[in-house]
C-alpha cells in the first residue's frame, strides 16, 4: 500500500507550501504581502523542478489504484505548477491593488493547482471527486474574492449553488454507476463495461444513465452547453485574474479528468457515446461563438468564446484515440498559453484603467502598443490564424477528428471559428482603428504634459507584468511555429493513458 | 551553387519576415531609418527572386531549388519542403517586383509607418510562402498568413467613401475582405484535410509508408489511386470554390472590389496584383495537381464561371464612377480570363493562363500605383470630378494608360499575348466561351477609353493647376512596372519557356488530355 | 533575292525612332523630328530596292522570311514578313506618303508643345503600318492593326484638351476596337482550324478547298472565317455601319487626317480583304456581301459628302466612300483595279487634304461656306487641290480615272447590272462633291475675312506638289513598260496575269458622267443656275437624311446611353445589393442577429441556469440510454 | 415489521423534503430539513449500517441544520411571509417528475441480483478509510481547511480589520 | 425482505425533490437546503448499493462519509457567501441576483 508513498512528495510539499503561505502571511505587515507571491512562485519553479526529475519516466499507480504517477499526470502536473506560477506573477499588481487579505489567495491558488493535479493522476472515481471538489472549492472563494464588490458576490453564490447542485447530479450518476457496476477504479469499471457490451442481456440503464450523469456534472465544470449558463456570469463578476485562472485551469483540469476517466474506464463503450459527445460539442462551439458576437464586456466575451472552445476540446473526447488525446492536449496547451497571453494583457490594461469593456481598448495601439499588440497576437490566436498557437493547434485537433470519421464536426468547428473571427476582429478593429474613448480623452486633458488630441498615457503597466506578458506572447508564437519538443512529451503522455500505440 | 539553391527559397520568405522582425524593434519615430530599411529589403528580395527566376532550368523542368526539413513526425508527417516549378517560377517573380513597387508606392505612407511596413512585410512573406512550398499544411499556413494582415492594413491605412446612395467604410472592406477570403479558406482546409484522410484510409493501418500532406506523397498515392473518382467529384469544388474565392471567382467576388476601394495603395496592389493570383494557383497546384479526374469533370462549370467573371466585370466596370472601382471589377474580368485559361486544360490555355497572372498582377499593381498617386494629389477618385488631369499630371496619365491599354489586350503589352493564348486554348473546346470573352475584352477597351476620355483628357478643371506629377521614388516604381509590361508584351519568351514546363508537367497528369 | 530579305529593316528604322524620340526628343534639335523622317526616308529608299528586285523577280512568286518569336504549348509563335507584289505596292504608298506627310508636318506643327510626341508617334505608326503589310501570319497583322489604331487614337486625340478631340479619339477607337473583336475571332478560327497563323499555309488550305482537294478548311468555316475577317477589315475601313467614326477623326491634326484616315490606315481593311482574297475566292458568298457593304458605303457616304460643310468633313466622307468603291471591286473580283484605285485615291485624298491643311494653316478656315476665291491668295493650293479633286472625280490622263474605269469594269464582268448602275450614280456624285467643294471654296470673289490669308510655306507646299505630280501622272503606271513589268495589273495578279483593259463604252460613259457633274457644280455654284436646288427637292427627304449622317450617330449615341449603360448599371446595382448586400452581408448579418437574440437565453437567474442543466441531463441521460437501447 | 418501518422513515423523509420544498416560512423548511435527515438516517439503520447513521445525525443534525438556522436568522428580512417560489416552479415539478420517472424506469428495468446483506464493523469501516483511502481523506481535510479559511475570507467583518 | 429496489426509488424520489426545491425555490437558503436532500438521496442510493452489492468492499459507504463531510464544507462556505450577499445587498433572493446577464 504505502511503499511507494515517496511519489507523492510533490503533492504533499505543494500542500505544505500552501500551509506555510497561509502562516507567512499572519507575521507580515501589510506592505509586504507580495513577498507571498515570491514565495509561492520560488516553491512551484522548485516543485516543478522535483516532480521532474522524481517522476521522469515513471509509470506507476498508487493507493492500490487510486492515482498514478505516470508521463500523462507528470505533464499535467508540470503544467499546472507552471500556469499556477503565471497565475501568481500576472494578479500580483491586481492583488496588491484591489484585495484585502492577499495571503490567502495565493495559498487558495496553490490549493487549486494541488487540487487539479490530482484531479490529472487519480484513476478512480472518488479520489476524483475530492480533488475536484478541492479545485472548485477553491474557485468558489476565488471568485467570491471581491469581498465588497456586489459583482463578484453574485458571481460567487451563482457559482457555487450551481456547482453544489452539479455536483450534487455528479455524484448521483457516480452513487448510479457504483450501483450498476460496483466498483469505482477506471480500469475495474473499463473491464465490467467490456463485459457488459460483450452480453447485451445484462444490459443495465442504471449504468447508462450514471454515465449521462457523470457526464453533466464534468460538463458543468468545462461549461459545455447546455451546463455553460453559469459562465458568462461567473466570469464578468470574478476578478480578473481569477477569471484568467478559471477560464484556464479548471477547464484543462476538466478535461483531463474527463479525457482519463473516458479513455481509461469509457473507453470500451465509444460508440455509444461518441455521437453524443460530438453532438455536444457541435452545440456547445456553435452557441458559444455566435452568442459571443453581441458582448461588450471584454470577460463576457471571452467567456463565451471560452466556451466555443471548449466545443473544440469536446472535440477532440469526440474523437477520442490516440491522435485523438494528441491533438486534445496540444489544443489545452496552446490555448492555454494563448487565453493566459490576452487575459493577462487586460489584466495590465485593467491595472491601469480600471475598465474592462471593449469599448474602453478604442485608441490602445496608440496609447499601450505593446499591450495592444500582445492582445491582438493572442485574439488571432484564439481565432485560429497562423504563426500562432491557434493555428497549429485547430489544424492538428480538426485533422484527428476528421481521421475518426468526424470531418462534418470539423467542417462545423471550422465554420464557427469562422464565426469567432468576426467578433475577435471587432476587438481588433477597437484597439488598432477606433479612437480613444471619451474618458481617456479626458484624462490627456487633465495630464497637461500630453498633448490634448493625443489619447491619454493611462500610466505604465509594471515591469512584472509586462515581462509575463512578453514571455506569454513568445509562447503563443513558440507552439504556432514549433511545436514539435511539446508533441513529444504529449505523445508519451497518450501512450500512458491509451497503451503504446 | 547547390548550397545557395537549396537556401534560396527559404530566403524569399526570411527576408521579408526577417525585415518585418526588424523593424519591430526600431523606433516609431525613425521614419526615415524604416523606410529605408524596408526599400533595401523589398530591392534584396526583388533581386533574390530574378536570380532565382533566372536559374530556374525549364529544360529540366519538374520541382527545383527543393529542400526540406521534417516539422512534425507522424502520424500528421508534415515537411517544411520548398521548391518551385515552372508554374510558381514566374509568381515569385511577380511577387518580387510588386513587393518592391508597393514599398516605393508606399513611400509616404502615415501615420505609424513603421507598423505599416512591419505587417507589410509579413503579408509578402507569407506571399512567396505559398508560392515555394510543397506541402499543403505549410500552403495553408501561410495562405493564411497572407489573409491576416490584410485587417489591419485596410482598417487602418484604408479610406472610406461616400457614394452618395451608399457607403463603404474602411472597417466595412477590411472586414468582408478578411472574413470572406478566411471563409474560402475553410473550404480549403475541409479539403486538404479531406485529402489526408483517404490517403491514410487508403494506406491503412499499420502500413509501411505514412499519410502526410506532402505534395509528392499525395501525388503518388493519387496515381496509386488513393482518391477515389467519386472522391475526387465532392472534394474539387472545395478547392475550386475555396481558393476560387481569392481569385475573385463569380458569384465570390464581391470582396474584391470594395476591398479594393478601402484599401491603401500599397495593399491595393500587393492584394490585386499578387493575392488574387494565390487563388488561381492553389486552383492548379492543389485541386489540379491532385484530383486531375475531379478537376477535368468540372473544368466546364470553372469555365463558364470564368466566363461569367470576364463578361460580368467589364460591364460592371462601365458604369462604375470610382477609379478603384473600375479598375477592382477590371481585375475580377481578368480574373475570369486567369480562371478560363486554366479550366481550358489545353496547353495553350493554361500556359495563357499563368502569363496573364503575371501580367494581370503586373498591369493591376501599375494601375493602383497610378490611382494612389492621383488620390494622394487631388483626394478623390471620382471619375466625373476629374477631368483633364493630363494637362498637369501627363506622365502619371501615361502610365496610367499603359495599364489601360494592358488591360485592353494592346499588343505590344503583355496583356495581349496572355489573353491570345488564353482564346486560342479556349477556342479548342469552348469556342462560343472563347468569343464571349473576345466580347468582354472589347467592353473592357470601351470602359477603359470612356475612362481615359472622361478623367484625364478634355479641357482641364482650373482645381487641378497647382497638380504636378508624383514623387520621384512612385513614378519610378510606376515606371519599372510599365518597362516590365512592355518588355514581356515584346519578348516573353523567357516566361513562356518557364511557363511550358511547368504546364507541361501539369497537364501530363491529365490521361484525358 | 538578297535585297528582299531585308524589307523588314524599313518598319524596323522607324519603330527604332520611336522610342528614341519619345524619350530623349526633347534634348534633340528640332525635338527629334528628323531622325522620323530620316527613318521614313530610308524606308523609301529601301522600299525602291525592294521593289526593282521584286520587279526583277518577276511577278510571280511569294517570298516569306520567318522568324521564332516565342512557344506556347506545341505552337510556335513567329514573326514574319511577306514580300509580293502587294507587299511591294503598299510599301511604296505608305513610305512616300509617310515621308510626304511627315515633311509637311514640319511646317504644319510649327510650334506644338507636344512637337516631339507628335513625330514619334509619326515613326510609331509608319513602323506598325509597315509591318501590317509585309506581315506574313495572322497574328503579326492583327498586332500590327491594332498598333495602328492605337497610333490613330492618339493622334486624332492629340490636342485632348479638346473636348471634341478626346471624345473623336475614344469613338474612333472603340468603333475599331469592336470590328477587332470580329477580326480576332476569325483568325482564332482560322488558326483552330489551320493550326497555325500563316497566311501561306492557310492560303494553301483554301486553295486545296477551292480545288475541291482534302482541306483543313470546310467551306462554312471558310465563310465564317472570311465574313468575320471582313467585318473587321469595315472597321478600320470605316464601311457602313463603322463609318461613324471617320468624320469624327477629322478632329486630328490636319496631316494626321492625311496619312492616316485618307491614304494609308483606312485602306488597311481594303488591304486585309486583298491579302486575304484567296480566302474569299473559297468563299464567294463572302465576297458578294464584300460588294453589296462596298456599294452601300459607296452612296451614301457620298451624299453625305455632298451634304457637308465643313471641308475636311467633305474629304472624310469622300474617302469612306471611296474605300466603298474599293471595296466593292474587291466584291467584285476585280482585285487589281482596287489596289490600283487604293494607291491613286491614296496619293490624290493625301493631296486634297494637306491642300486642306494649307487652307487652314493660311486662312484658318475649315467651313466652305465661309471660303470663296481663294484661289487669288493661295494659288498653288488651290491648283493641287484641283487636281486632286480632278483625278477623284475620274477625269482622264488624272490616276483616279485609270483606276475607275478598271473597277467599272470588273463590276461589269462579275456583278449584277444593278451593281454597275449604282457603282456610275456613285462616280458622278462624288465628281460632283468635289467639284462643289472646290469651286466653293476657292472660285468666285475673295471673302472680307480671307484677305490676309496666306500661301503655304515650302516644307508644305513641296510635299503637296510632289504629290500633285502622282496624282497625274501615277494613272501611267497601268501601261506596259519594259523592263519585266508588264502594267500594274499583272504586276499585282500574282501568277494569273490579268493585263490592263480599255473598255471604251465605260470610260467614255464615266467619263461623260463625271463631266456633266462638273458642269453642274461649276453652273450651279458660280453662276447661280438652280439646277442643284431642283435636283435637291426632287430627291427629299434624301438631302435632309443625308445632312444628319443617316441618323447613324444618333441611333448608336441612343443605344449606348439607353441600353448599354443603363444594363451595365443594372449589372452593377445587381451586383451590389443582390449579390453583396443579400448574398454576403445576409447571412452575416443573420448571425449577428441570432447572438442578439440568443444572449437572452441567459437570464441572470440561478434557477433558470439550473433548469436548463437538468433538462440536458435528462435529455443526455435518455439520448444515451435510447443509443445504447438502439444499438 | 422491518417494512412497517422502512415504509415510516421513507414516508418521513419523502415527507420531509416535500416540507422542505412546499413549506412557507423558512424556518419551518430547516425542521422539515432536519425530520427528513433524521429519517434518512433511519433507513441507513435498516440498512445495517449504523455508523453512517450516526455521522448522519451528528453532522447533519447536529451541525449543518443548526448553521442553516444561524445563516436564516442572520438573513431574516422583509422576503418572508412573502411568496417563496419562483415563476418557473411548474415547469420545475415537470422536470422534477421527468427525472424521477427516468430514475425510478432505470432501477425498475435492472435487477442486480443482490447479495444478502451484511454488517460491515466499524474497525473494518475505520482501517479501509485510512489505509485504502487515505489519500482522498488527505484531500478532504484540506477541502474542510479552505473552505474554512475560504469562509472566514469572505464572512469576515473588515469594518473591525485595521 | 426488502428489496434493493425499494431503497434505490425511495433515494431517486428524494432527489427529484430535492431537485424541484433547487429549480422552484427563490431564496438562496432554501436551494441550500434542496441541494443537503440531494445529497442525502445520493447518500442513500450509495449506502444501499454498497449494502446489497458490495458488503465485502462496501465503497459506497466510503464515498458516503465524504459526500458528508464535502457537503458540510460546501454549506459552509455557501452560508459565508449569502451572508456576504446580504449584507451589501440586504437580500438572499434569487430574482433580485441578477446584476450580470445576458
Amino acid at each position: 500500500m504505502t511503499e511507494n508513498l515517496h511519489l507523492l512528495l510533490p503533492e504533499f510539499l505543494l500542500a505544505s507550501l500552501a500551509l506555510v503561505v497561509l502562516g507567512v502571511d499572519l507575521f507580515l505587515p501589510a506592505g509586504r504581502k507580495h513577498l507571498l507571491a515570491w514565495l509561492s512562485v520560488a516553491g512551484l519553479a522548485g516543485l516543478l523542478a522535483l516532480a521532474l526529475t522524481m517522476l521522469w519516466g515513471k509509470d506507476i499507480s498508487l493507493y492500490g489504484g487510486l492515482m498514478k504517477t505516470d508521463a500523462y499526470s507528470l505533464l499535467f502536473k508540470a503544467f499546472f505548477y507552471v500556469l499556477g506560477g503565471v497565475v501568481i506573477l500576472a494578479s500580483v499588481d491586481f492583488v496588491k491593488k484591489h484585495f484585502r487579505s492577499p495571503g490567502e489567495f495565493y495559498a487558495i491558488v496553490l490549493f487549486a493547482v494541488l487540487g487539479m493535479s490530482v484531479m490529472a493522476g487519480s484513476v478512480e472515481l472518488l479520489t476524483a471527486y475530492i480533488a475536484l471538489e478541492l479545485m472548485s472549492f477553491s474557485f468558489y472563494i476565488m471568485v467570491a474574492y471581491g469581498r465588497n464588490n456586489p459583482k463578484s458576490n453574485e458571481a460567487g453564490i451563482k457559482y457555487i449553488l450551481i456547482g453544489a447542485f452539479s455536483s450534487a447530479i455528479l455524484l448521483y450518476g457516480v452513487s448510479l454507476l457504483y450501483g450498476a457496476v460496483g466498483v469505482t477504479r477506471y480500469d475495474e469499471i473499463a473491464a465490467a463495461l467490456t463485459t457488459a457490451m460483450a452480453n447485451a442481456d445484462s444490459f443495465s440503464p442504471t449504468l447508462w444513465v450514471g454515465l449521462a450523469l457523470v457526464l453533466v456534472g464534468l460538463g458543468f465544470k468545462v461549461a459545455a452547453v447546455p451546463f455553460h449558463m453559469w459562465a458568462p456570469d461567473t466570469y464578468e463578476g470574478a476578478p480578473l485574474p481569477v477569471t484568467a485562472f478559471l477560464s484556464v485551469g479548471s477547464k484543462v483540469a476538466a478535461f483531463a479528468l474527463l479525457l482519463r476517466l473516458f479513455g481509461e474506464a469509457f473507453m470500451p463503450t465509444i460508440d455509444q457515446w461518441q455521437l453524443l459527445v460530438a453532438v455536444l460539442a457541435a452545440i456547445t462551439m456553435i452557441l458559444g461563438n455566435v452568442v459571443a458576437i453581441a458582448q461588450r464586456n471584454m470577460k463576457r466575451l471571452l467567456a463565451y468564446s471560452s466556451v466555443g472552445h471548449v466545443g473544440f476540446m469536446l472535440l477532440g473526447i469526440a474523437a477520442l484515440s490516440h491522435i485523438g488525446a494528441e491533438s486534445l492536449i496540444l489544443y489545452m496547451v496552446g490555448y492555454a498559453v494563448t487565453s493566459m497571453a490576452v487575459f493577462t494583457a487586460l489584466i495590465a490594461f485593467f491595472n491601469v484603467t480600471g475598465r474592462d469593456d471593449v469599448a474602453d481598448l478604442g485608441g490602445l495601439a496608440d496609447s499601450h502598443p505593446f499591450l495592444a499588440a500582445a492582445m491582438a497576437i493572442g485574439l488571432f490566436s484564439l481565432s485560429g490564424l497562423p504563426f500562432f498557437a491557434g493555428f497549429t493547434i485547430k489544424f492538428y485537433l480538426f485533422t484527428a477528428a476528421a481521421t475518426q470519421g468526424l470531418l462534418w464536426l470539423s467542417g462545423i468547428a471550422m465554420l464557427s471559428s469562422l464565426i469567432s473571427l468576426y467578433y475577435y476582429l471587432m476587438v481588433v478593429r477597437q484597439m488598432y482603428i477606433e479612437p480613444a474613448p471619451a474618458w481617456a480623452m479626458e484624462e490627456a486633458e487633465d495630464e497637461e504634459e500630453t498633448a490634448y488630441d493625443e489619447p491619454a498615457a493611462r500610466g505604465k503597466p509594471s515591469k512584472l507584468i509586462v515581462t509575463v506578458l512578453a514571455a506569454l506572447t513568445l509562447g503563443v508564437i513558440f507552439v504556432g511555429i514549433y511545436p514539435f519538443p511539446l508533441l513529444e512529451a504529449i505523445k508519451a503522455a497518450t501512450g500512458a493513458l491509451l497503451g503504446a500505440s | 551553387m547547390a548550397d545557395f539553391k537549396s537556401i534560396a527559397l527559404l530566403l524569399t520568405i526570411l527576408l521579408p519576415a526577417g525585415a518585418g522582425t526588424l523593424l519591430v524593434f526600431m523606433p516609431r519615430n525613425a521614419t526615415m531609418a524604416i523606410k529605408s530599411l524596408a526599400a533595401l529589403a523589398g530591392a534584396l528580395t526583388l533581386a533574390l527572386t530574378i536570380v532565382i527566376f533566372a536559374m530556374y532550368d525549364y529544360g529540366e523542368g519538374g520541382y527545383q531549388f527543393v529542400n526540406a526539413w521534417r516539422w512534425l513526425d507522424e502520424p500528421l508527417n508534415i515537411d517544411f519542403s520548398l521548391g518551385i516549378d515552372g508554374i510558381s517560377a514566374p509568381m515569385v517573380l511577380l511577387t518580387g517586383i510588386v513587393m518592391f513597387a508597393g514599398v516605393l508606392v508606399s513611400w509616404n505612407v502615415a501615420p505609424r509607418s513603421k507598423d505599416f511596413f512591419v505587417l507589410f512585410m509579413f503579408l509578402v512573406a507569407g506571399v512567396f510562402g505559398v508560392f515555394v512550398v510543397r506541402d499543403l499544411f505549410f500552403l495553408f499556413f501561410f495562405y493564411e498568413l497572407a489573409v491576416l494582415p490584410m485587417f489591419p492594413l485596410i482598417g487602418i491605412w484604408g479610406s472610406s467613401t461616400n457614394f452618395g446612395n451608399f457607403l463603404r467604410t474602411k472597417e466595412y472592406g477590411a472586414m468582408k475582405l478578411t472574413l470572406y477570403l478566411v471563409a474560402g479558406s475553410v473550404l480549403v482546409w475541409i479539403g486538404i484535410i479531406a485529402l489526408y484522410v483517404a490517403a491514410s484510409d487508403f494506406l491503412g493501418d499499420g502500413a509501411t509508408a505514412q499519410a502526410g500532406f506532402s505534395l509528392e506523397l499525395l501525388e503518388t498515392l493519387g496515381e496509386d489511386g488513393a482518391f477515389s473518382r467519386n472522391f475526387q467529384l465532392l472534394f474539387f469544388p472545395f478547392f475550386m470554390v475555396g481558393f476560387g474565392v481569392l481569385a475573385g471567382l463569380w458569384p465570390f467576388h464581391t470582396w474584391s472590389p470594395d476591398g479594393h476601394v478601402a484599401a491603401p495603395t500599397a495593399v491595393s496592389m500587393v492584394h490585386a496584383g499578387v493575392l488574387m493570383k494565390l487563388g488561381a494557383y492553389g486552383i492548379i497546384r492543389v485541386g489540379m495537381t491532385l484530383l486531375p479526374e475531379g478537376a477535368e469533370a468540372w473544368m466546364p462549370v470553372l469555365i463558364g464561371l470564368g466566363t461569367v467573371n470576364v463578361m460580368y466585370g467589364a460591364i460592371s466596370a462601365l458604369s462604375q464612377k470610382d477609379l478603384k472601382y473600375v479598375v477592382g471589377y477590371s481585375s475580377v474580368s481578368h480574373m475570369g480570363l486567369v480562371l478560363m485559361g486554366i479550366a481550358t486544360l489545353h496547353p495553350l490555355g493554361l500556359g495563357g493562363a499563368v502569363l496573364q497572372m503575371f501580367s494581370h498582377g503586373i498591369m493591376t499593381a501599375l494601375f493602383f500605383a497610378v490611382v494612389g498617386i492621383i488620390y494622394e494629389k487631388t483626394h478623390t477618385r471620382d471619375i466625373t470630378v476629374l477631368g483633364g488631369l493630363s494637362k498637369r499630371m501627363g506622365l502619371t496619365v501615361a502610365f496610367f494608360a499603359v495599364a489601360g491599354l494592358t488591360s485592353l489586350g494592346l499588343p505590344g503589352l503583355s496583356g495581349f499575348v496572355a489573353e491570345v493564348l488564353i482564346f486560342m486554348g479556349a477556342f479548342q473546346e469552348y469556342w462560343y466561351l472563347a468569343v464571349l470573352g473576345v466580347v468582354g475584352a472589347a467592353i473592357t477597351a470601351v470602359y477603359i477609353l470612356r475612362l481615359l476620355a472622361r478623367a484625364f483628357f478634355g479641357p482641364m478643371d482650373e482645381r487641378w493647376n497647382h497638380l504636378s506629377d508624383g514623387g520621384r521614388i512612385e513614378m519610378g516604381a510606376a515606371a519599372m512596372l510599365v518597362f516590365i509590361l512592355i518588355f514581356v508584351g515584346v519578348w516573353p519568351m523567357p516566361l513562356m519557356d518557364v511557363i511550358n514546363s511547368g504546364v507541361a508537367e501539369l497537364l501530363s497528369r491529365f490521361p484525358g488530355v | 533575292m538578297p535585297t528582299m530579305e531585308w524589307a523588314w529593316l524599313i518598319p524596323a528604322l522607324s519603330f527604332i525612332a520611336f522610342p528614341i524620340i519619345a524619350i530623349f526628343g526633347r534634348f534633340l534639335p528640332g525635338k527629334g523630328s528628323f531622325l522620323a523622317i530620316l527613318a521614313i526616308a530610308a524606308g523609301f529608299v529601301l522600299f525602291l530596292f525592294v521593289a526593282f528586285d521584286r520587279i526583277d523577280q518577276g511577278a510571280t512568286g511569294l517570298d516569306v522570311f520567318t522568324q521564332k518569336w516565342f512557344q506556347a504549348g506545341s505552337a510556335t509563335l513567329t514573326w514574319g514578313i511577306i514580300v509580293d507584289p502587294l507587299t511591294v505596292v503598299m510599301l511604296g504608298l505608305v513610305t512616300f506618303v509617310a515621308l510626304m506627310v511627315q515633311v509637311y508636318s514640319i511646317g504644319y506643327m510649327k510650334g506644338d508643345p507636344r512637337y516631339g510626341w507628335y513625330f514619334a508617334l509619326h515613326s510609331l505608326f509608319a513602323a506598325s503600318m509597315l509591318a501590317l503589310v509585309l506581315a506574313d501570319n495572322f497574328l503579326l497583322l492583327y498586332v500590327a492593326w491594332e498598333l495602328v489604331g492605337v497610333c490613330s487614337y492618339l493622334l486624332i486625340g492629340f490636342w485632348y484638351e479638346r473636348q471634341s478631340a478626346a471624345e473623336a479619339a475614344k469613338k474612333a477607337f472603340v468603333t475599331t476596337r469592336l470590328a477587332d473583336a470580329a477580326l480576332l475571332v476569325g483568325i482564332l478560327l482560322l488558326f483552330r482550324e489551320v493550326g497555325t497563323f500563316s497566311m501561306t499555309e492557310t492560303f494553301h488550305q483554301a486553295e486545296l478547298l477551292m480545288a475541291g482537294d482534302e482541306s483543313l478548311l470546310s467551306s462554312g468555316t471558310a465563310l465564317a472565317a472570311a465574313l468575320l475577317l471582313f467585318v473587321g477589315a469595315m472597321g478600320k475601313s470605316a464601311q457602313i455601319p463603322f463609318h461613324v467614326w471617320l468624320p469624327d477623326a477629322m478632329e486630328g491634326p490636319t496631316p494626321v487626317s492625311a496619312l492616316i484616315h485618307a491614304a494609308t490606315m483606312v485602306v488597311a481593311g481594303v488591304f486585309l480583304v486583298a491579302r486575304t482574297f484567296t480566302l474569299f475566292e473559297a468563299a464567294p458568298d463572302a465576297l458578294l456581301v464584300v460588294a453589296i457593304i462596298g456599294l452601300a458605303t459607296t452612296l451614301l457616304t457620298a451624299t453625305m459628302a455632298l451634304a457637308a460643310t465643313d471641308l475636311k468633313r467633305i474629304l472624310a466622307y469622300s474617302t469612306v466612300s471611296h474605300l466603298g468603291l474599293m471595296m466593292l471591286s474587291l466584291g467584285a473580283f476585280g482585285y487589281t483595279a482596287a489596289i490600283f484605285h487604293l494607291m491613286a485615291h491614296g496619293f490624290s485624298k493625301a493631296l486634297l487634304f494637306l491642300g486642306a491643311g494649307s487652307v487652314m494653316h493660311g486662312a484658318d478656315q475649315t467651313d466652305i461656306r465661309k471660303m470663296g476665291g481663294l484661289a487669288k491668295v493661295m494659288p498653288l493650293t488651290s491648283f493641287t487641290f484641283a487636281i486632286g479633286a480632278l483625278s477623284l472625280a475620274g477625269i482622264p490622263i488624272f490616276a483616279g480615272f485609270w483606276s475607275k474605269d478598271e473597277i467599272l469594269l470588273a463590276v461589269l464582268e462579275h456583278r449584277h447590272w444593278l451593281f454597275l448602275a449604282f457603282t456610275l450614280l456613285a462616280v458622278f456624285l462624288s465628281a460632283l462633291y468635289m467639284a462643289r467643294a472646290y469651286f466653293i471654296a476657292f472660285r468666285g470673289e475673295l471673302k472680307e475675312e480671307n484677305r490676309g490669308a496666306h500661301e503655304a510655306p515650302t516644307s508644305m507646299a513641296l510635299p503637296m506638289a510632289l504629290l500633285a505630280v502622282l496624282a497625274v501622272g501615277f494613272g501611267f503606271i497601268a501601261l506596259e513598260w519594259g523592263g519585266g513589268f508588264e502594267g500594274i495589273g499583272s504586276f499585282l495578279f500574282f501568277d494569273k496575269a490579268h493585263g490592263f483593259e480599255f473598255n471604251v463604252f465605260l470610260a467614255v460613259g464615266s467619263l461623260v458622267l463625271a463631266i456633266g457633274a462638273v458642269y453642274l457644280a461649276w453652273a450651279s455654284y458660280l453662276k447661280g443656275k438652280p439646277y442643284l436646288s431642283t435636283l435637291k427637292s426632287m430627291t427629299t427627304p434624301f438631302p435632309a437624311l443625308a445632312e444628319r449622317g443617316y441618323f447613324f450617330d444618333h441611333v448608336y449615341q441612343w443605344t449606348i446611353d439607353r441600353v448599354v449603360l443603363a444594363f451595365s448599371a443594372v449589372i452593377a446595382l445587381f451586383d451590389r445589393v443582390v449579390v453583396n448586400d443579400t448574398g454576403v452581408d445576409g447571412p452575416a448579418n443573420s448571425v449577428k442577429r441570432s447572438s442578439f437574440n440568443l444572449r437572452r437565453h441567459v437570464t441572470g437567474r440561478v434557477y433558470n441556469y439550473a433548469l436548463v442543466m437538468v433538462l440536458g441531463a435528462l435529455g443526455l441521460g435518455i439520448a444515451w440510454w435510447a443509443m445504447v437501447a438502439g444499438g | 415489521m422491518t417494512w412497517f418501518f422502512f415504509f415510516l422513515m421513507s414516508a418521513m423523509a419523502l415527507g420531509g423534503g416535500i416540507g422542505v420544498v412546499a413549506a412557507r416560512n423558512v424556518v419551518h423548511s430547516a425542521l422539515f430539513l432536519l425530520l427528513s435527515l433524521l429519517a434518512v438516517a433511519g433507513l441507513y439503520v435498516l440498512l445495517l449500517t449504523e455508523f453512517l447513521a450516526l455521522v448522519q445525525i451528528f453532522i447533519y443534525g447536529g451541525a449543518i441544520i443548526i448553521v442553516l438556522l444561524f445563516a436564516i436568522m442572520l438573513t431574516r428580512s422583509r422576503e418572508f411571509p412573502r411568496i417563496t417560489d419562483n415563476a418557473q416552479w411548474p415547469l420545475a415539478a415537470v422536470a422534477a417528475l421527468m427525472f424521477f420517472g427516468l430514475l425510478t424506469f432505470a432501477f425498475l428495468v435492472n435487477r442486480p441480483e443482490a447479495t444478502e446483506r451484511s454488517r460491515v464493523a466499524f474497525t473494518d469501516l475505520g482501517r479501509s478509510l485510512f489505509t485504502d483511502w487515505a489519500l482522498p481523506f488527505e484531500v478532504a481535510s484540506l477541502v474542510l481547511l479552505i473552505a474554512l479559511v475560504g469562509a472566514i475570507v469572505i464572512a469576515r467583518d473588515d469594518r473591525r480589520r485595521g | 425482505m426488502i428489496d434493493l429496489a425499494f431503497f434505490q426509488i425511495v433515494s431517486a424520489a428524494l432527489f427529484s425533490i430535492g431537485l424541484y426545491g433547487v429549480l422552484a425555490r427563490r431564496s438562496a437558503v432554501l436551494v441550500l437546503m434542496s441541494i443537503e436532500l440531494m445529497l442525502n438521496a445520493v447518500n442513500l442510493n450509495l449506502i444501499a448499493s454498497a449494502a446489497f452489492l458490495d458488503p465485502s468492499r462496501f465503497t459506497g459507504l466510503i464515498i458516503a462519509i465524504f459526500v458528508i463531510t464535502v457537503a458540510a464544507a460546501e454549506v459552509g462556505l455557501a452560508l459565508a457567501i449569502v451572508l456576504r450577499i446580504f449584507r451589501n445587498r440586504a437580500t438572499v433572493n434569487l430574482d433580485e441576483i441578477d446584476l450580470m446577464k445576458g
